[in-house]
């Protein structure tokens, strides 16, 4: 474990990038940003990232290369100006640190404009619209205003949650929709009308039948038999037995 | 706190709130630090206030609720058939996704991998002109195989097949996981029957 | 039809509607009988009417909602139960504003301007449907692009994209030196690939 209590630790885990860390440094040392002293930043920045090994904290690789990248500059800096063959001194694009102040002036922007953005975040979450009715749920359920990379999405991560242990051949008739259906209302009834998505697809190992149970589901919310729940986005999924449809005798 | 601000929050209970409420529901959110007679008094004034609106506050067996007035309810029922019309069930997204990428497909493929009569499904596709005949397959039976067509690229936003989204790509794929593709956009021509694959669920 | 029903419908419409609604989708209740200049003036006229109310009509993304009043959020807060909002991270919240100014863009490009892998986070983005796949890029390995979605625009309460925040830095601004490119944001059609601007790679 990282001693994640200390302060230092917390400031420095708030930098999302080696540009973020840059552009702090350069805010720290109150330097002017189009002339970057690069022997004293890059010399703290290296000493941010051995404070960071030294704490055993995880950062990107790109820190690394980032801090390459300054011992570069740092290294051509001290060499002289050589003309170009037509013998002209170019500063703009001679200078070694041209490019390193066009990313960091780039990131700065939208680093800017993602604190805008907060701000509009925080107003907008006051803000609330009618809360949908339950009665109108099951409706809703049925008519979903996707897109075509909900349904892959749904079905990617249906196949990595449960990656195959055992690939072996099975003939079709093994894993039929209906014995699924079955199952998972029995399933359902067993536990009392409510059960999660992974407890039901436990023990489930073959892609074949993750999908067959995936369709079944489908097909039960179809049929309005089941209700499908989710509380918050990458919620858990819970299956409900849908209990307005059963006493209206829905087919 | 002061009256109108009493009244706002009334207000605002009211809109969002999909169920009548009681008096003493309302209450409670002012720690009942308003009395009932009070709160009578600000529901009252709502609803007549609310008589010279399109919408109107009724008060139903001591609970309150804002609602429509029944004069608008053709309107109301049009609006729910157009919004159910419009979109697309979780069965025919599916037969639609299947379509898509494995086209052309015929009916029996296509039932093969969802594992229920498709029917129904594909005949609401056909209407909707989201699938459409590509021609027949040469098999006994000679059944319609089926593909999808412009109106599908629009509904979904897409330039061309080609740009429907693969497992593959990396942005959808989960780190951690195996970097395996379940189904591949077909990007090539999809109306000659070499094309044709047979289909074989993922394994 | 007056005008007076017409307004009353489409006050009726908002109201029910958990959703928000297109000036096309409340047209279509009418079959198209009003044209779309009208349907707008009602609009309008609604907004104005609510601004001394305490419920409000907002236009967002060119869709229209009635909502509530942001200094009620306590109460409702409190009505519900509702606990604080989880908010995006800074990571999520960097990337969607590079996404948001510079669409279409792939991958790659937003991890050139923020100098790390920004994979799990625009899967996320992705995921929260605040961004979504625009195409494909026309250069080796067809990447996919990205743009914001109508939902970027409804959880950061804009009406579109012209009122994202102005990307001009003074503070950075050098006055002598080269006219910095001021990133506008995109207001039309980012759909074509013509709008895609390759950015450069620094070596």
């Amino acid at each position: 474990m990282s001693p994640s209590s200390t302060p230092f630790t917390i400031k420095l885990q708030v930098f999302e990038g080696p540009l973020d860390l840059l552009l702090h440094l350069i805010k720290q040392n109150q330097v002017d940003i189009y002339d970057i002293p690069i022997a004293l930043i890059t010399e703290q920045y290296v000493e941010y990232l051995e404070l960071m090994t030294q704490l055993n904290l995880d950062f990107a690789s790109e820190f690394l290369v980032m801090a390459a990248t300054l011992i570069e500059i740092k290294s051509r800096m001290l060499l002289p100006v050589i003309p170009d063959p037509e013998g002209q001194i170019n500063q703009q694009t001679d200078d070694p640190r041209e490019e390193l102040v066009q990313r960091l002036l780039e990131y700065q922007k939208f680093k800017e404009a993602a604190l805008a953005l907060r701000k509009h975040e925080g107003h907008q979450a006051e803000v609330f619209t009618r809360i949908e009715d339950d009665s109108t749920e099951s409706e809703k359920d049925l008519f979903l205003d996707v897109s075509m990379f909900d349904l892959l999405e749904a079905f990617r991560r249906l196949l990595q949650e449960k990656a195959p242990e055992q690939i072996r051949e099975i003939t079709r008739d093994e894993i039929l929709l209906i014995d699924k259906l079955s199952y998972i209302l029995e399933q359902l009834e067993k536990r009392g009308g409510k059960l999660s998505f992974l407890s039901l697809t436990e023990g489930m190992n073959h892609k074949l039948e993750l999908i067959v149970t995936f369709l079944a589901l489908l097909e039960l919310v179809h049929h309005r038999l089941i209700k499908l729940r989710q509380s918050r986005p990458f919620g858990q999924i819970w299956i409900w037995k849908d209990e307005s449809a059963a006493s209206q005798g829905h087919n | 706190m002061n009256r109108q601000q009493a009244k706002g929050i009334i207000e605002t209970l009211l809109f969002i709130s999909t169920r009548p409420l009681t008096l003493e529901r309302l209450r409670e959110v002012f720690d009942r630090e308003i009395n009932r007679a009070a709160i009578k008094t600000i529901l009252d004034e709502l609803i007549a206030e609310y008589q010279g609106r399109n919408l109107q506050l009724v008060e139903i067996g001591g609970r309150y609720q804002l609602c429509t007035r029944p004069e608008y309810s053709p309107w109301i029922k049009k609006f729910y058939q157009i919004e159910k019309s419009t979109k697309l069930s979780q069965a025919a997204l599916e037969t639609l996704a299947i379509i898509a990428y494995k086209q052309p497909i015929t009916r029996v493929e296509i039932e093969e991998i969802r594992g229920v009569e498709s029917g129904g499904v594909l005949r609401t596709l056909l209407e909707k002109k989201l699938v459409k005949v590509l021609g027949r397959k040469n098999v006994p039976g000679k059944p319609l195989m089926y593909g999808s067509t412009w109106e599908f690229l629009q509904y979904f936003g897409l330039k061309d097949l080609s740009e429907l989204p693969s497992l593959k790509d990396k942005e959808l794929q989960d780190p951690a996981g195996p970097a395996e593709s379940v189904v591949q956009p077909l990007c090539g021509d999809i109306n000659s029957p070499q094309d044709i694959e047979q289909l074989r669920i993922p394994d």
